[in-house]
């Protein structure tokens, strides 16, 4: 792995230069700026991309990996990895920030300098974060987050944008703020057993954690997440994001930050703290299955579009925790999966509804009917995502949704049995929505002379289409690129349990030592 | 190797190649490669078969693996097709009716402004149904049939802007849903005991690994099972069939006849292994069937639209091939399913031609006396209906009896008298539709009348082929063969693995076999007597019939409340409170919680600022109070 | 405390200091007179300068006696800026009632 | 006699202090706190610190006092009208926390100290307090925070100049509050 | 012992002394041109200000690693009083860059201004420098009296004129308690030398003495008066408030890190025996500061005031670091309070450029509009507001980390809990000034906004510190760290 080029740094780094030089460009200059955005993002895709093929396959460890100093008195290090965990992820990332950006050409009639500025540099953190293996660079990036979305929301969002973008904004960083300090007592515990100043993940995989701490350690990582993923009742802020997000905003947001929880998950709260994530496991599967129930049964009846697809999200992502929580090979793999199907088709739902939000500036399903005269081209395409979402057989869903249920019926058959029912519940509200949308006769007059999907916007759905049928039918490419990782993620579950029972029950959480928390070198004092 | 994967490649191929370029091609282009591509895969499924036959009996299972589509730890699902004779009469069933009704489709779409659309759908459909029957897993077999559940889907809801049809599209999915919600929990349960879900290695394992008549595979089994009532349309997840008749009538002829439905009856019997190991299993199968098949009989009695009469029809003949399966009788229900499928996707076919030929009449009572004005469709309308009432020669005649054999020779009176009951009910109602259409006096509405003309040739070229082999089909499988009849037969390798508990059961002596064949058709021609004596000659008797058990009539006639049921009782209350979850418990209770600590906040925020009066003399008192506090930190000590 | 007869104990003068200290306290949370206000700071602060005058006695140093002195001056230049304070609000608003001044609250 | 003559200065300081703060006329309260600081004096020379208690009369009780005399005329101050409810709430709250307060010097006063060098009584060092030896250490122990000292008094001055400078250039006087 | 005659200064000792002497002949060479005529709105004052602090930069930085006690510890120059002293001037020097402009403006342009801030920076530098109490107290003094004419700078105005009176009055209230607490533990100990208060204290059982933990209570209470801890803090908004906007900045960042200063070097120095018995008592007013100032913070319309509030807020996390004790909490406190200055500053600074001659448009909804109109700003703005929410990549978060690392350290799990939970209080009133910049339009005539050469230079120096030490702060951390190793 001899890398002298610094790649995964480039690759963070690339966006937020673009974006910087992007807000530098006259603000006049629509056309210029929106090429150079894509531009800029299409070119990230062609630099990630060669991560597909250049991971090592069967290689469970961190590739790419940079390390470098950052503050050396607090032990924290620039360091940097992928491995067949992050390397998807990424990739699902770039993809779809291209997507958006091609996609809201028209979408942003105001500012689109600063827009498409925001945009990248959103890129940047969230490629950040799935690459750090320093936790407190991992959470730098992760809040970092935080900013540009926050703006995205509330700048050009719907008319409760405000709202939204605050309740966002409070509600993830109320979750994470423990992480940080959780982040910080694992720091010292670390220390205070081997003496050495890290926030190295791989220090922290290997540092033995009695039960007693792990559970409240577990409990603020597990928050943070779960807030992001969103686990019930944490989603509330979802709905209101999602609605008032501008198209772009919607997509980054459903397809990319929710991963960040689960990402965490299975990067940080499952290995580092397993036998508090095995003590939990009834409470966060119990959650994951009442989001699968509850999230399908209220998108059913929802009357704004955004807004179904965002609750269709909690149902979604509660699979995906549930796969994890499996915690069996079937199970991870398909809570990967799953991530990125959910990833692809809830992306591409968003922008499908931005599609006809440009058209007709509303999202109301009684604002519609009969789409499929005007927009037969338009309506296939929401088709075939639509099914992608439901899990249909030869779409990308179901492989990830049959290998969930798999992996949760191994474990335990009745989370199966539950969560089976999203199945028949995700094909009830999404039917009905496509039903009332796009089926029957063309209610509103206006809708009549809609015009259909431009060149640029099947040009947006051809690589999301693409990517439905391909992971779908051939899943195992991508599969045999996770799935070392994952093995690598279970084994130190296992192992990190096996120690951690071996350990006391209980133990001074904190043992006090003198030496100051810096480390510095002393200057020559006269 | 005889390329299995061709033959549902060339549908697929089809699709998209008119997704890709069908706007260059004009309707004759469309028409010709869509009809070509299944007209290449029937040839390629006859060339297979072939192949498959001039093996030795027990070599008769060619399996090819095309790619591994998933494997995770010790889970694995490939993309592999098996051809074996069970799946070779399925394949050629659906690609040769499939063929047939393309043709059919032809001249009966020409003018609809949706026709490349619907041979793109039809196409597809084509491509899962045989995926559907040649997979060699239960995954693969899931992809198709989730597939041909989606075209059905979208070829109900075809006409689009009918909202009746996009309703009853929604139902046909959703319904199917329920019963793949069971499939899948199935599949979970094989592969978690049994290991795989490759055919040949759960079949052989599955004497093995599951006890007979033990939990698990009885669970499976039913699991099962209650996928193949969704998809077959059997109690209690029937009601989306006679619904889907929204569609064009080609489509209910080839998805809503023929070929999908009959997917459960295929499934279960590509099953049978397991279901020989879970006899309480199989007895649901049994009692279901027959419950369904003199359950939808009695609201076929009271429907007036051709294709619902057509479509409990066929409901109830799914009826008998599963209960046929339940009684241990695989053969006879595959046999049947063979010979439903041509008679029934005549009569299909035959209704559609008089509904194209009526300017799309479909109700009975404004039919009549076409026998002249349509010939054609007249004559193999009643051969199908002949076929399906189980008059011999007919070949719904001979499969009929077998199942009825079966049921009685395994000991299933209570089943076989049902089954008997409904033959007859059978009877009646189909000649009930045929002397109301064809016979009598004609009650076309003067618009009908004035366009009234027989099909084209593209139309009624596929009615008498498949009247030909309504006539003939039977014949493969005549009774009281000594060793079995040809299909039997040719079958046997695919039936005779696993336990052979019923095979003993089979043997019943001549003489009450001929009594068997009797009394079926006795009572089929006592229906075809009463439906002429009722409507025919006097017509009256049954408005009278209908005076006199009005209650009854009401019960049939709306076919038992069991829609209206169900939205009373599953889906209304679901909607209702979904309503409820939303506006109450997310909106107030788990969001109103979360704005709450804000409003706590800003609450608390209020409050604190009329602390700051802005009076040097609150801020001094405040102080010393500190102060006072801190001291007695002090002091307290 | 102590034998000799002419020396005031300890405890007397810091009891005295701590009266007048919280005397000067009250002053200032009752009274509404911004000027008055002032003055039972005076008393606060000269209430301080008895208890250092009194330690610097009992402790035999000088050191307290130097912080008296340098109170003392810095009380001088308190009031001068106290005092020119006081006059210019009055200028503005006509009133030292310091609960007429609560332009700025909340 | 010392004891005699601290108990009277005591008793004068303390009464004084209390009408200082009692007096509704802020120019009778201002005389009380001229005699209270010239007891205070007296107490200064009782504990033999004859320097401050000089300067505590010039400049104190005489300057300062002036000082305050003299704006108190200058604004020309009614007596101070402090009835009603308000007031005798904000009187009670006051007494309150001076009373306790001073019960929790007591409690702590009350208690044994433990060592300490105020166990060590000033017999050994009687009069030391004299002008000349705190002229000498105030010029070089101190001479640091004297020099401070210094500024303190400069930036009075200026601050006094900025603040109370008469009517002169209108300093942003067209200015209108706007918050 | 009276004639001891001190030891001579040695050439390091004049160096270190070189920012009072500096600042005080610069206070003086002010007055003094003062005569000699000069154009109305020059800058010569502005210009003989900057001189006379980089003076001081220029000194100390000469001796930076020198450790001189002088005058028997009233002024000691270690570490700890070069930190300080830069950061004071580093403040001052950011505060006559905003006010360059801001003076001419708002007409307050006055030759008293800058000799009054130069005073309050001298006496800023002699409560962190020394190391006895007396001289501490005459340098809170100096500070306080300067700064209760800074704040009613705007004579005519009735705001700034009240704001100076309430600060007055309750300043010297608390000065009151702060010299009963110096005379008690004089009293106790016998000596107002740091040093020798921890030497007496060290050897003795008189750690318990109530007089000795009243005279520290006392002492704590003026301190937390000057740092504006609950509940001593309600002069603060009105104060902040009514003062010129400058000066608001200033003393925002300089009167508590003064205030902060002086208690760190007594707990630090003198009261290092008493720490247990602080701990409960500084735990509670952290709690309270934090949650006090961040709760009334909601709802304030007023920017000045909403940073005042957030200010005590602040408080409230430095007395994390305090509670933690030990030199890892000073380095944390010292560390913070930087970081605070900075951003405080540049937020009241971006403040001050607001409005037209004399307007002062200080509402959040006078920001509205602002965003893309005045890019700088606006993001200028949001990287102070997002610093003050400790927002990652920002100073105010590497800020928090270390704050809360160390209070982790210290075992103090629920206190910091309290503190994390307390900036996600405070991120909604902070994210309130993007929402009006960005999400919101002006109504009516929108906010002029008044850029000049030197106010510029001062948003981009905070705005580049603040961004810089958000993503590299190990020189700031080895700063912080090693100038509280051998505190004198």
């Amino acid at each position: 792995m001899a890398e002298t080029f610094p790649w995964l740094s480039w690759l963070i780094f690339f966006p937020l230069v673009s974006a910087a030089l992007i807000a530098l460009l006259p603000a006049r200059a629509e056309r210029t700026i929106r090429l150079w955005a894509t531009l800029a993002s299409v070119a990230e895709l062609a630099f990630a991309l060669p991560l597909w093929w250049r991971l090592i396959p069967g290689h469970p460890g961190w590739q790419f990996a940079e390390h470098r100093s950052w503050l050396p008195g607090l032990g924290s290090s620039y360091s940097l990895g992928a491995d067949g965990i992050s390397v998807p992820l990424v990739l699902l990332t770039v993809i779809l920030t291209a997507v958006a950006i091609v996609g809201a050409y028209n979408a942003v009639e105001k500012r689109p300098r600063e827009f498409y500025a925001l945009l990248l540099a959103l890129e940047s953190a969230m490629i950040g974060t799935f690459f750090a293996r320093d936790l407190l660079l991992f959470y730098v990036f992760w809040e970092a987050m935080l900013v540009p979305m926050y703006l995205l929301i509330g700048v050009w969002g719907g008319p409760r944008r405000v709202y939204a973008a605050i309740k966002f904004f409070i509600y993830t960083m109320a979750g994470s703020v423990l992480m940080l300090v959780a982040i910080l007592w694992l720091y010292f515990l670390n220390r205070s057993v081997t003496g050495e100043s890290t926030f190295a993940l791989d220090a922290f995989y290997r540092l033995p954690i009695a039960p007693a701490t792990q559970v409240w350690l577990f409990l603020a990582f597990a928050l943070a997440f779960a807030i992001k993923v969103p686990m019930f009742p944490f989603h509330t802020w979802l709905p209101d994001a999602h609605v008032e997000a501008p198209t772009a905003g919607s997509v980054i947001l459903a397809a990319i930050l929710l991963k960040m929880g689960t990402y965490g998950f299975i990067r940080f709260a499952m290995p580092l703290f397993p036998v508090a994530s095995a003590q939990l496991t009834p409470w966060i599967v119990g959650l994951a299955l009442i989001g699968i129930v509850y999230g399908a049964l209220v998108a059913m009846v929802q009357p704004d579009l955004k807004k179904l697809v965002a609750y269709s999200s909690v149902s979604h992502l509660g699979f995906v925790m549930l796969g994890l929580y499996a915690l069996n090979a079937q199970g991870m793999a398909g809570a990967m999966l799953q991530m990125l199907n959910h990833g692809i088709s809830t992306g591409a739902l968003f922008l499908l509804v931005g599609v006809i939000y440009e058209r007709r500036h509303t999202r109301l399903i009684a604002d519609f009917g009969g789409l499929w005269k005007p927009l037969p081209v338009f309506a296939s395409v929401f088709l075939v995502i639509l099914l992608s979402s439901v899990g249909l057989p030869g779409t990308n869903g179901f492989v990830g949704e049959f290998l969930v249920l798999l992996g949760a019926f191994r474990t335990n058959v009745w989370w199966a049995v539950i969560a089976g029912t999203g199945v028949i519940l995700s094909a009830i509200y999404m039917l009905w929505m496509f039903q009332r949308v796009m089926f029957g006769p063309v209610k509103h007059p206006e809708n009549e002379r809609l015009s259909d999907l431009s060149m640029r916007e099947r040009l947006v759905f051809a690589p999301l289409l693409l990517l439905v049928f391909w992971l779908g039918v051939q899943p195992q490419p991508l599969l045999d690129r996770m799935q070392p990782a994952l093995d690598r993620t279970l084994a130190l579950v296992r192992e990190r349990t096996a120690v951690s029972e071996r350990m006391a029950e209980t133990q001074e959480p904190l043992p006090q030592t003198k030496e100051p928390m810096l480390v510095v070198p002393a200057r020559g004092i006269r | 190797m005889p390329l299995l994967w061709i033959i549902p490649a060339l549908p697929l191929l089809a699709v998209a190649l008119n997704l890709l370029i069908g706007d260059r091609l004009g309707r004759r282009g469309t028409a010709v490669l869509a009809v070509g591509s299944v007209g290449l895969s029937f040839a390629a499924a006859v060339r297979a078969v072939m192949a498959l036959a001039a093996r030795p009996e027990h070599e008769r299972a060619i399996t090819e693996t095309a790619y591994t589509w998933m494997r995770v730890g010790d889970f694995s699902a490939d993309v592999a097709f098996l051809l074996d004779p069970l799946s070779a009469v399925m394949a050629l069933v659906v690609t040769g009716v499939g063929f047939l009704i393309h043709v059919y489709s032809t001249g009966y779409m020409a003018h609809d402004a949706g026709y490349r659309r619907f041979f793109l759908y039809l196409n597809l459909f084509m491509f899962s149904m045989l995926t559907l029957v040649l997979a060699d897993n239960f995954l693969l077999l899931f992809v198709g049939w989730e597939g041909v559940g989606l075209c059905s889907y979208l070829l109900i809801g075809f006409w689009y802007t009918r909202p009746s049809a996009v309703e009853a599209g929604k139902k046909a999915f959703i319904v199917n849903r329920i019963g793949d919600y069971g499939f899948i929990l199935g599949m979970l349960t094989l592969f978690a005991w049994g290991g795989s879900l490759q055919f040949e290695r759960l079949f052989a394992a599955a004497p093995h690994v599951f006890a007979v008549g033990s939990a698990v595979i009885t669970a499976a089994t039913l699991l099962l099972f209650l996928g193949a009532t969704g998809k077959s349309a059997q109690l209690p997840l029937y009601t989306w069939l006679p619904d889907a008749m929204e569609g064009p009538t080609p489509v209910s002829a080839l998805i809503h006849a023929a070929t999908m439905v009959t997917a459960g009856v295929y499934m279960v019997a590509r099953c049978h292994v397991l279901f020989d190991l879970a006899p309480a299993a199989l007895q649901t199968v049994a009692v279901v069937g027959a419950a369904t098949a003199l359950f939808a009989g009695t609201i076929g009695l009271a429907q007036n639209d051709i294709k619902r009469v057509l479509a409990y029809s066929t409901v109830s003949q799914l009826g008998y091939m599963f209960f046929a399966c339940g009684v241990g009788g695989y053969g006879a229900g595959v046999f049947h399913l063979m010979t439903h499928a041509f008679f029934k996707a005549l009569l299909f076919l035959g209704a559609g031609s008089v509904i194209h030929a009526l300017s799309d009449e479909q109700d009975l009572r404004r039919m009549g006396g076409l026998a002249r004005r349509l010939p054609w469709t007249h004559g193999t309308m009643l051969i199908a209906t002949l076929a399906i009432a189980g008059i011999p020669p007919f070949a719904g005649f001979f499969s009929k009896d077998e199942i009825l054999h079966a049921a009685f020779a395994s000991g299933h009176y209570g089943v076989w008298i049902a089954g008997l009951l409904g033959a007859s009910l059978t009877a009646f109602y189909m000649f009930r539709l045929y002397v109301l259409a064809f016979r009598g006096a004609s009650r076309l509405t003067p618009e009908a009348e004035h366009h009234l003309h027989e099909s084209p040739p593209s139309m009624i070229a596929p009615l008498v082929v498949l009247a030909g082999l309504s006539v003939v089909g039977g014949w493969i499988g005549p009774p009281m063969m000594e060793g079995g009849h040809w299909l039997a037969r040719w079958l046997r390798p695919v039936f005779e693995t696993g336990t052979h508990g019923h095979e003993a059961a089979h043997h019943v002596s001549r003489g009450v076999e001929w009594t068997l064949i009797l009394l079926s058709v006795a009572a089929a021609a006592v229906g075809i007597y009463a439906a002429f004596r009722y409507y025919l000659q006097r017509p009256e008797l049954s408005t009278r019939l209908r005076e006199q058990y009005a209650a009854l009539h009401a019960l049939f006639s709306n076919k038992y409340w069991v829609d209206e049921l169900y939205d009373a009782v599953v889906v209304a209350p679901i909607h209702r409170g979904s309503l409820r979850l939303w506006r109450f418990w997310d909106e107030k209770i788990v969001d109103g919680t979360v704005n709450g600590v804000g409003y706590v906040f800003e609450g608390a925020s209020a409050v604190l600022r009329l602390f700051q009066t802005g009076f040097v003399g609150t801020y001094a008192w405040f102080f010393t109070l500190g102060v006072v506090l801190l001291v007695a930190q002090l002091v307290r000590r | 405390m102590t034998a000799a007869l002419d020396t005031i104990p300890l405890a007397w003068t810091l009891g005295l200091s701590a009266i007048v200290f919280v005397i000067g306290v009250v002053g200032v949370l009752v009274r509404r007179n911004a000027l008055v206000i002032f003055m039972s700071i005076e008393l606060m602060l000269n209430a301080a300068n008895l208890a250092f005058v009194a330690f610097a006695r009992s402790l035999g140093s000088l050191d307290g006696q130097v912080f008296v002195f340098f109170v003392m001056t810095v009380a001088a230049a308190e009031v001068a800026i106290g005092l020119a304070i006081i006059v210019n609000v009055y200028r503005l608003k006509e009133t030292v009632y310091v609960d007429e001044i609560n332009l700025l609250k909340g | 006699m010392t004891l005699v003559l601290f108990v009277a200065f005591a008793a004068v300081l303390i009464g004084c202090s209390l009408m200082t703060i009692l007096h509704r006329n802020p120019v009778t309260s201002a005389l009380f706190l001229v005699l209270a600081f010239c007891s205070l004096a007296g107490l200064y020379l009782l504990l033999h610190a004859e320097f401050l208690a000089m300067v505590q009369v010039i400049v104190y009780a005489g300057a300062i006092m002036v000082l305050f005399l003299f704006v108190i005329m200058y604004l020309n101050l009614k007596r101070d009208v402090e009835h009603g409810l308000q007031f005798a709430l904000r009187r009670g709250a006051g007494w309150l926390l001076g009373a306790l307060l001073l019960a929790e010097a007591a409690l702590l006063v009350g208690r044994r100290w433990s060592g300490g060098p105020v166990t060590q009584t000033a017999e050994a060092l009687p009069a030391i307090g004299n002008t000349q030896a705190l002229g000498q250490v105030l010029y070089t122990r101190y001479l640091f925070p004297f020099e401070i000292t210094s500024i303190v008094l400069l930036v009075a001055m200026i601050g006094a100049v900025v603040i109370a400078q008469g009517r002169g250039p209108k300093v942003g006087a067209t200015e209108k509050p706007n918050s | 012992m009276n004639a001891m005659v001190p030891p001579p200064l040695i050439a390091a000792d004049w160096w270190a002394l070189g920012p009072t002497i500096a600042l005080s002949a610069g206070v003086l060479l002010l007055l003094l041109l003062e005569f000699v005529p000069s154009r109305p709105n020059s800058s010569r004052a502005a210009l003989v200000s900057l001189l006379a602090l980089v003076a001081s930069v220029i000194a100390i930085l000469r001796v930076r690693d020198v450790k001189r006690s002088l005058f028997e510890g009233m002024f000691v120059h270690d570490g700890f009083t070069v930190f300080f002293t830069l950061l004071f001037c580093g403040i001052t020097a950011l505060a006559i860059l905003q006010s360059w402009d801001y003076l001419k403006r708002t007409r307050l342009h006055r030759a008293e201004y800058y000799p009054l801030l130069l005073s309050a920076t001298l006496g800023m530098i002699v409560m962190a420098a020394s190391s006895d109490l007396i001289t501490i107290f005459l340098g809170l003094e100096l500070m306080s009296l300067a700064l209760y004419v800074l704040v009613g700078f705007r004579r005519s105005q009735l705001e700034s004129s009240e704001a100076s009176l309430k600060y007055f009055l309750l300043g010297a209230f608390a000065s009151g308690f702060l010299l009963y607490g110096i005379a008690l533990l004089y009293g106790a100990t016998g000596t107002t030398q740091l040093a020798r208060i921890a030497q007496f204290l060290g050897d003795s059982a008189a750690l318990k003495s109530p007089l000795v933990l009243a005279g520290g209570l006392l002492l704590l209470v003026g301190f937390a008066f000057k740092v504006a801890a609950v509940p001593f803090h309600m002069w603060t908004p009105d104060a902040y408030e009514g003062a010129p906007t400058t000066v608001t900045g200033y003393m925002s960042a300089g009167a508590k890190a003064a205030g902060f200063a002086a208690l760190l070097r007594i707990v630090i120095v003198a009261l290092d025996g008493v720490q247990a018995d602080w701990r409960p008592i500084l735990t509670w007013m952290a709690i309270l500061t934090m949650t006090v100032g961040n709760v009334t913070a909601l709802l304030q319309t007023n920017l000045k005031r909403m940073l005042a509030y957030s200010s005590i807020a602040h408080a409230g996390y430095v007395l994390v670091a305090l509670v933690a004790g030990g030199t890892d909490g000073a380095s944390a406190a010292l560390f913070y309070l930087a970081v605070y200055s900075l951003m405080n500053l540049g937020a009241f600074g971006l403040l001050a450029l607001l409005g037209r001659q004399g307007e002062e448009r200080v509402l959040i909804s006078d920001l509205a509009g602002l965003g893309f109109r005045q890019p700088l700003l606006a993001i200028a703005m949001t990287v102070f507001m997002l610093s003050l929410g400790g927002i990652p990549p920002t100073a105010g978060f590497m800020g928090k980390v270390y704050v809360f690392g160390v209070a982790v350290k210290a075992g103090l799990i629920p206190l910091v809990v309290v503190g994390v939970l307390n900036s996600v209080v405070s991120i909604f009133y902070y994210l309130r000034v993007t929402v009006a910049m960005y999400m919101h339009e002006a109504h009516g005539e929108p906010v002029e906004v008044a850029w000049a050469i030197p106010s510029t230079i001062a948003v981009l120096i905070a705005l580049a510190l603040t961004l810089y030490w958000g993503v590299q702060a190990q020189g700031l951390l080895n700063e912080a760290q090693r100038s509280v190793l051998g505190l004198l």
